[in-house]
């Protein structure tokens, strides 16, 4: 927080004041009036479907990503996590899928508690500790799963990645139910205030009787586990088993959502929703590069420029 | 005076924050070899106006004048390059350096190479804070020293430059009485090297003391300029609560009552045996119900250690604590919390407020458990304990939604009591309650911490005011070097006797 | 991140110097204890000095850039972008093999430190970008791949890349200098005091009157830069410059850095930790490479375990230490 | 020539189809001369390129260590999960364990010259299989090169997809990893060979999918989004063919709407021509387990090894698939 700072971050509500709140809404409107403009076939009812479900591991990620962050911290595990619970699923579904799911969920969870304990007890930094597990983890699925890629044919799990629910894709529910839940908690519970508290001033959440390190644990284990939770969902849609792959750089983009969306990676603060939003971009923006049929060179280069423009226009929120 | 042309001159500005007129059409104008003293109330703008002259804000309206010409800093980094040097409220230092690389930041001695020359700015450093009594190991992290050395650092360091106008702000708020002795023999000199100096603080001695004028603040506006030679104490203060002068003699500055209590009550509170190598040395204290503890001892005395052990925030090497009869196993402010113990930091900025939630949440903060139905805080209890609190304490806020770190000092300080009141501790523990408090506010804190005594809690009472101390405390501990000293009770408390138990431990009863 | 005081509940991220080089020295010890001559080998311990050498490049930079609160990603596509440059200037001649590389570095340091330092626009984000962009860039120079730049044999930068002086490889020495002006830079420089107070309390820092913007842009120039050297030399050791290398990097160069116990959040740390770092992982990466029967899955997995334990001895060892020192 | 093959392990075994270059490179002309040693009491290193995730790599690695098991060769292996500086690592690791002779599978083309340097400094040959060192010398910088020619398998798949459209309709191009050699002479081949053709097909689209069945996927879902009229993809290795699959499956096609033509001859691709998914398959054979190890022996045996050769990859189309699904990886 700096001086400066101190006098941008409040004036009275206007439009530029919407606007910066809003910056990621801003992008997505354009990107979308650019689509509806000059991508052929973009506004159909499969096409905005089929965008919803692309972005639904990377959401769920992001949300989890999103609490981790507001407590300061970050999480470079999760996509190690996927493929960790992608490894486990074939090696689990003989039981049934809900075991198999089960088994996957829990060893999510499991790494979030390595990642937790190592940064709420070991006094670790979290971008170090969970630096870890993203080389182990990732090398503990491919263990796991000896390498290979294995093709799944349960119907239950088939359902998961593509069954809807009254029109709208199981994926989608999901990530939607669980934005929701994650955003009630940070406005409404007593958790949510502490993940906060801690966020913003760690000593002083200590000195108020807070129970920081059980919080810390406790989110890195959300983290966790909503990441386990994507890397079943991708198996699912994918109908295969491929912890070499799942969630590869994923950490990146659940980031990138997050920070786009306003959560600043400083801590304190927060933006579910806006996460999503962030992910929701995100997605529009690889979806445009692909049906405008760009070169990987232009893509990644106008990919770069889009995220600066975004965050630039809401800079006086979402700065470190 | 006023004849004679302006160092520094500010005319009409106006500044707005979100909900706050900060300030309304303010005027004031700095002549060389002038003390100014800027007084008034928690959040009357005093701090804001400062920023405003050293470019930290940009004001909406209205000009700043300096030596002649209409300036607009864009930042204290220009201020500072022109000539004008400023401590600003709070300690603005960079923690994880060196005493000396505090001191020297941005301006250090470098040799014909352009390489910093240590050896030189270690002994400079050395002989700069010696002139100011302090004799730290200037290699040594500022962070690790208590708050009172961090501030005569800021200090030193302002006044280090060649300025022609320096700007304290609260300087001496977590001073001792012979550092603020110290500081204001350095006023002084400023003074006669024909320095304009504008000076913020809440402690009227210091402006009858050292001040030649005084400009009042009230709610963002101008409320009084003029010599404090011709001004009255009571009037002063009248002027800067807005409140008639009559109100305010009858009811007296200071709300202490008078007599000291013995200690009836049980020992709520009782540490023993305090060890924490090099800085605790076998302290043990106990507190009764309804009594007011007072600790005193010079910067450093470890005063702070001793309370912050207690609270289970600072680990130690041996040593009990039982509240209530029961002695604490585990060793977290958590626990202490649930014992019964509640604690207000000294550093309300690193250890205090969350600067990034409302006010309503840093109140509510601690006592999360109590509003939660099913893990949801439930908005009503919450909303009524707040205003509870916002009234008693009279904090100054738009809104229980603003966020802290746009309050004023005193009023984040008073968001950081309303915190530990609302946990109904058995214990309160208070390290510098009324720190950059003003007149008002801190007459209502004593009042508080009188009336809550009253009702059965025990008091611990740090504070660098020395007369807050005798005058609150049932009893007084002194503390040096980690150890106590001595201890004082009933008359026996004087400012003078403190003092001389501090300076002679060998005297004490 | 203030901590003023407060002994307790603060993450024990302390910085310490002593903790990095000793755990360094055990593993080296360990290694050379139950490798014997296959590790301690002059060729060996050549190999992990020139490998080590890219990463102290980069490091070095990193750890101005972490010191002052931020965080370059942009360097491992900055390695590609360099390197393509280098065997697409290689045209003409050294000089503007060596040049194009380093002016189109320095400027996406600039781009970076004035997004970051004038516009205050997160680090993460920023160096996100231009990690994309970079990427990218180096994808258009070498025609999405299709082209792959190669520098003549006889050019001296080939023979600069590939020269040897006491066994050891020029890169090794480059490195070395780059890094002992770095520690006069940091520690010894105004600027480099700066860097410290801009990262340990950014708002005090410019109260204090600092040059923070300046600061900041800086440190990303440092990093793009040396990153570039980087980028030049493995081009010229490879005689080529490929578009795809790199990916990665700057989690290893982070992880050496913050290994060599400086704060991520910015403000304490220093050079010779990084030193430490970059050594610790590389000897680690060469150990478990000596170990032939680990699988390469096995070997992710001990190598991801080995960083964490590492740090935590480290964590152990240092706290230690400052308790002791305190006393 | 080849040889006829005696069973169905046999044949899925590789065929040289060719070689060329300069042979006989032995050990007295290997750079300069390199000491003769005895193939069965040396220790071999085989560096491995990428993961061994997909049936291909799994496939090489694992024939690579199936024949040192056979001819009880001692092997030492590494994997450089797509980094070349793991590579150049785990090669000059290999060689200062005691490696005397080396089989890469190189991850490009270019930039393995610290590891080779530091092969020849200490006399350690190269073998290397898979992807060509396109501008290093055999017999110098190593030693020979076994593999199949990319740009020929393009062109192959160019003439099984006009065969398998008639020659109309709009393609998707699956491109594996960008700037990867393998990536690039797949797409050549396949666009000069429609040229050559004068193929009335019409690329709409050329997205990477990475080589992965995920981004294959997705790329496609994407692309038959945006344009409908796709009729046909060639997909540059299997897994993404498959992902393809995946997304043409989710998007209600069914099996021959969309004419699919890869490349690499997967257990699972093969099978995708059974259940009438995929239209044709290019095979790479990775099985350079028994060429390599022969190679190895020719060169310390005297025989002399040849430069470069080039192996005879199979296609499977809907008229064999059947009965080669058993030779599929
Ligand atoms: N950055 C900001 N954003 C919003 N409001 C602010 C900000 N800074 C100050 N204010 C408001 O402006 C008013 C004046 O604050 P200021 O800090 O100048 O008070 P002060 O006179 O220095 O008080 P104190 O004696 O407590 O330090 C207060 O109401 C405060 O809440
Ligand atoms: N004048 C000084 N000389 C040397 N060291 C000092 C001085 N003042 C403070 N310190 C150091 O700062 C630390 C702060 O101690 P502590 O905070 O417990 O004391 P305190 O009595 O509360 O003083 P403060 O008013 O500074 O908070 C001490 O351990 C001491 O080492
Ligand atoms: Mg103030
Ligand atoms: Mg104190």
């Amino acid at each position: 927080m700096t001086a400066a700072q101190l006098s941008a971050a409040r004036r009275p509500p206007d439009v530029l004041g919407l606007l910066q709140v809003g910056g990621v809404y801003l992008a997505i409107a354009v990107i979308l009036a650019f689509n509806l403009a000059f991508t052929p076939n973009f506004a159909t009812v499969a096409n905005l479907r089929l965008q919803l479900v692309q972005v639904a591991p990377v959401a769920i990620v992001a949300v989890g990503m999103a609490l981790v962050v507001a407590t300061g911290g970050i999480d470079l595990s999760v996509g190690s996590a996927m493929a960790v619970s992608a490894a486990l699923l074939p090696l689990y579904i003989g039981y049934g899928a809900w075991p198999a799911i089960a088994v996957a969920l829990l060893a999510g969870a499991a790494l979030g508690a390595v990642n937790g304990s190592l940064v709420a007890f070991a006094g670790m930094q979290p971008i170090i500790a969970t630096l870890g597990l993203l080389v182990a983890g990732r090398g503990l699925a491919l263990v796991l799963a000896d390498g290979r890629l294995t093709e799944l044919f349960d119907p239950t799990l088939a359902g998961l990645g593509n069954a809807s629910l009254l029109g709208v894709p199981i994926s989608v529910l999901l990530f939607l139910a669980v934005t929701a839940a994650a955003a009630a908690a940070v406005r409404y519970a007593a958790a949510g205030r502490r993940i906060l508290a801690i966020g913003g001033n760690r000593p002083a959440a200590t000195l108020a009787g807070l129970p920081v390190r059980r919080t810390l644990v406790t989110v890195y284990v959300l983290s966790g586990l909503l990441a386990a939770a994507a890397g079943v969902l991708s198996t699912a849609r994918q109908g295969a088993a491929d912890p070499s792959f799942v969630g590869l750089l994923i950490e990146l983009s659940a980031i990138t959502a997050v920070v786009v969306g306003g959560t600043p990676l400083s801590g304190g603060r927060v933006r579910i929703l806006g996460t999503l939003m962030g992910a929701l971009l995100m997605q529009l923006i690889t979806a445009t590069v692909i049906q405008q049929n760009l070169p990987d060179s232009t893509a990644r280069m106008i990919q770069a420029g889009i995220i600066i423009a975004a965050v630039y226009v809401q800079r006086g929120r979402s700065r470190t | 005076m006023t004849t004679q042309t302006a160092t520094l001159e500010v005319r009409e500005v106006r500044k707005h924050f979100a909900g706050v007129q900060a300030l309304d059409g303010v005027s004031l104008s700095l002549h060389p070899g002038e003390v100014h003293a800027l007084v008034g109330e928690n959040g009357a703008g005093k701090s804001t106006l400062i920023k405003l002259i050293t470019g930290v804000h940009r004001p909406d309206g209205g000009t700043v004048h300096y030596r002649g010409a209409a300036v607009a800093f864009t930042g204290p980094r220009e201020a500072q390059a022109a000539g004008i040097s400023t401590i600003y409220q709070e300690v603005n230092l960079v923690p994880q350096r060196s005493v000396a690389g505090n001191l020297f930041l941005g301006r250090e001695p470098v040799n014909r190479f352009g390489l910093i020359d240590r050896r030189r700015m270690h002994r400079e450093a050395g002989d700069i804070l010696g002139r100011y009594g302090i004799t730290v190991d200037v290699r040594s992290r500022l962070g690790e020293l208590g708050l009172g050395v961090q501030q005569m650092v800021a200090v030193a360091r302002a006044l280090a430059t060649d300025a022609r106008v320096v700007i304290m702000d609260e300087p001496t708020s977590s001073l001792e009485p012979r550092e603020v002795d110290l500081l204001l023999g350095v006023v002084d000199v400023l003074r006669r090297r024909q320095v304009a100096v504008l000076y913020v603080t809440h402690k009227l001695d210091e402006v009858f003391r050292a001040c030649e004028r005084v400009t009042v603040l009230r709610d963002g506006r101008l409320a009084h300029t003029g010599d404090v030679a011709a001004t009255d104490r009571l009037a002063l203060v009248a002027t800067m609560l807005g409140r008639d002068v009559d109100v305010v003699r009858r009811h007296g500055v200071t709300t202490f009552t008078d007599e000291h209590r013995t200690a009836a009550g049980p020992a709520v509170l009782r540490a023993e045996g305090l060890t924490r190598a090099p800085r605790l040395r076998d302290v043990s204290l106990d507190v009764h119900a309804g009594e007011v503890l007072g600790l005193a001892g010079l910067l450093g005395s470890g005063r702070t250690e001793t309370v912050k052990a207690v609270f289970g925030a600072a680990p130690v090497d041996a040593g009990t604590v039982t509240v209530g009869g029961v002695t604490r196993r585990r060793w977290d402010p958590a626990a202490a919390i649930r014992s019964g113990l509640a604690m207000v930091p000294e550093d309300r900025k690193a250890e205090g407020v969350i600067p990034e939630l409302s006010v309503r949440d840093n109140i509510v903060l601690a006592a999360l458990p109590r509003l939660t139905v099913a893990g949801f805080v439930s908005e009503r209890r919450r909303a009524r304990l707040v205003d509870t609190f916002v009234e008693r304490l009279r904090i100054k806020i738009s809104s229980p939604a603003q966020k802290v770190r746009e309050l004023s000092g005193g009023n984040q300080q008073k968001v950081l009591l309303a915190r530990m009141l609302c946990l109904h501790p058995k214990v309160l523990i208070l390290d510098e309650p009324t720190r950059g408090i003003d007149v008002g506010a801190k007459a209502e804190i004593q009042a508080l911490i009188d009336d809550l005594a009253g009702q059965g809690l025990g008091v611990v009472l740090i504070s660098s005011d020395l007369e807050e101390v005798v005058e609150g405390a049932d009893r007084v501990l002194v503390l040096r070097d980690g150890a106590v000293v001595g201890t004082l009770h009933g008359d026996r408390i004087t400012e003078e006797t403190v003092m001389r138990v501090i300076a002679h431990a060998e005297e004490a009863p | 991140m203030t901590a003023l005081g407060l002994r307790v509940a603060v993450p024990r991220w302390r910085v310490d110097r002593a903790g990095a080089p000793l755990v360094l020295g055990l593993v080296v010890l360990a290694g050379a204890a139950v490798f014997g001559g296959s590790f301690a080998g002059g060729r060996n311990l050549g190999n992990i000095a020139l490998d080590s050498s890219y990463l102290l490049l980069i490091a070095t930079g990193m750890t101005f850039v972490i010191l002052s609160g931020g965080i370059d990603l942009s360097v491992g596509s900055l390695l590609a972008l360099s390197g393509v440059l280098t065997a697409y200037g290689a045209r003409w001649g050294t000089l503007s093999a060596v040049a194009l590389p380093l002016a189109v570095c320095a400027a996406f340091g600039v781009v970076n430190g004035l997004l970051i330092g004038r516009a205050r626009i997160a680090p993460f984000i920023v160096t996100l970008a231009t990690l994309l962009f970079a990427r990218g860039l180096a994808f258009a120079v070498a025609d999405e791949g299709n082209r792959v730049y190669i520098i003549p044999a006889g050019l001296t930068l080939t023979r600069l890349g590939q020269a040897r002086w006491l066994g050891l490889g020029a890169p090794v020495w480059l490195a070395l200098a780059v890094f002992a002006g770095g520690l006069v830079l940091l520690n010894l420089t105004r600027f480099g005091q700066a860097t410290f107070a801009v990262g340990d309390n950014q708002e005090a820092a410019e109260l204090m009157g600092l040059p923070v913007a300046r600061v900041r842009v800086l440190v990303y120039v440092l990093s793009a830069v040396l990153t570039g050297v980087a980028g030049v030399l493995v081009a010229a050791q490879t005689q080529s410059g490929l578009p795809t290398i790199g990916e990665g990097r700057e989690l290893e160069a982070i992880a050496a850095v913050v290994i060599g116990g400086t704060l991520l959040s910015g403000g304490a740390g220093s050079l010779s930790g990084t030193l430490a770092g970059v050594l610790l992982l590389k000897v680690i990466q060469n150990l478990i490479n000596q170990v032939g029967t680990l699988t390469a899955y096995y070997q992710q997995v001990v190598s991801g375990t080995f960083l964490v334990v590492v740090v935590l001895v480290q964590l152990r060892l240092s706290a230690r230490s400052a308790r002791r020192r305190r006393s | 020539g080849d040889t006829a093959a005696p069973a169905a392990t046999g044949s899925a075994a590789q065929q040289v189809q060719a070689t060329s270059g300069a042979t006989g490179c032995t050990p007295e002309r290997y750079n300069g001369g390199v000491p003769k040693l005895d193939l069965k009491s040396i220790t071999v290193g085989f560096a491995q390129s990428e993961k061994e995730a997909n049936p291909f790599r799994i496939t090489e690695t694992q024939s690579i260590k199936d024949e040192a098991a056979k001819r009880g060769i001692k092997l030492i292996t590494t994997n450089a999960q797509s980094d070349l500086n793991k590579e150049i690592a785990d090669i000059q690791g290999m060689i200062a364990q005691g490696a005397k002779a080396l089989i890469i599978s190189p991850l490009n083309s270019e930039g393995l010259d610290p590891a080779l340097k530091a092969a020849q400094d200490a006399k350690v040959p190269v073998m290397t299989i898979d992807r060509l060192l396109t501008t290093k010398t055999a017999c110098k910088d190593y030693l020979g090169w076994i593999g199949s020619d990319f740009v020929v398998q393009g062109q192959r798949a160019a003439d099984a997809l006009i065969a398998a459209t008639g020659d109309q309709g709009q393609v998707a191009i699956l491109l594996g990893a960008s700037g990867v050699n393998v990536t690039v002479d797949r797409t050549k081949g396949f666009k000069d060979q429609l040229t050559a053709k004068g193929s009335k097909l019409k690329i709409v689209a050329e997205q990477t999918g990475d080589f992965t069945r995920e981004k294959g996927q997705k790329v496609t879902e994407q692309l038959i989004s945006a344009n409908p009229g796709i009729t046909a993809i060639y997909a540059e290795n299997d897994e993404m063919a498959l992902g393809a699959v995946a997304a043409l499956k989710g998007a209600g096609k069914k099996p021959g709407d969309v004419k699919i033509v890869t490349i690499d001859g997967t257990k699972g691709a093969v099978q995708g021509i059974l259940d009438g998914w995929i239209a044709g398959v290019i095979e790479s054979n990775p099985r350079f387990g028994p060429l390599a190890f022969q190679a190895l022996e020719d060169f310390y045996s005297g025989k002399g090894v040849a430069e470069k050769t080039i192996i005879s990859d199979k296609a499977y189309t809907k008229d064999n698939a059947q009965a080669e699904l058993v030779n599929a990886y």
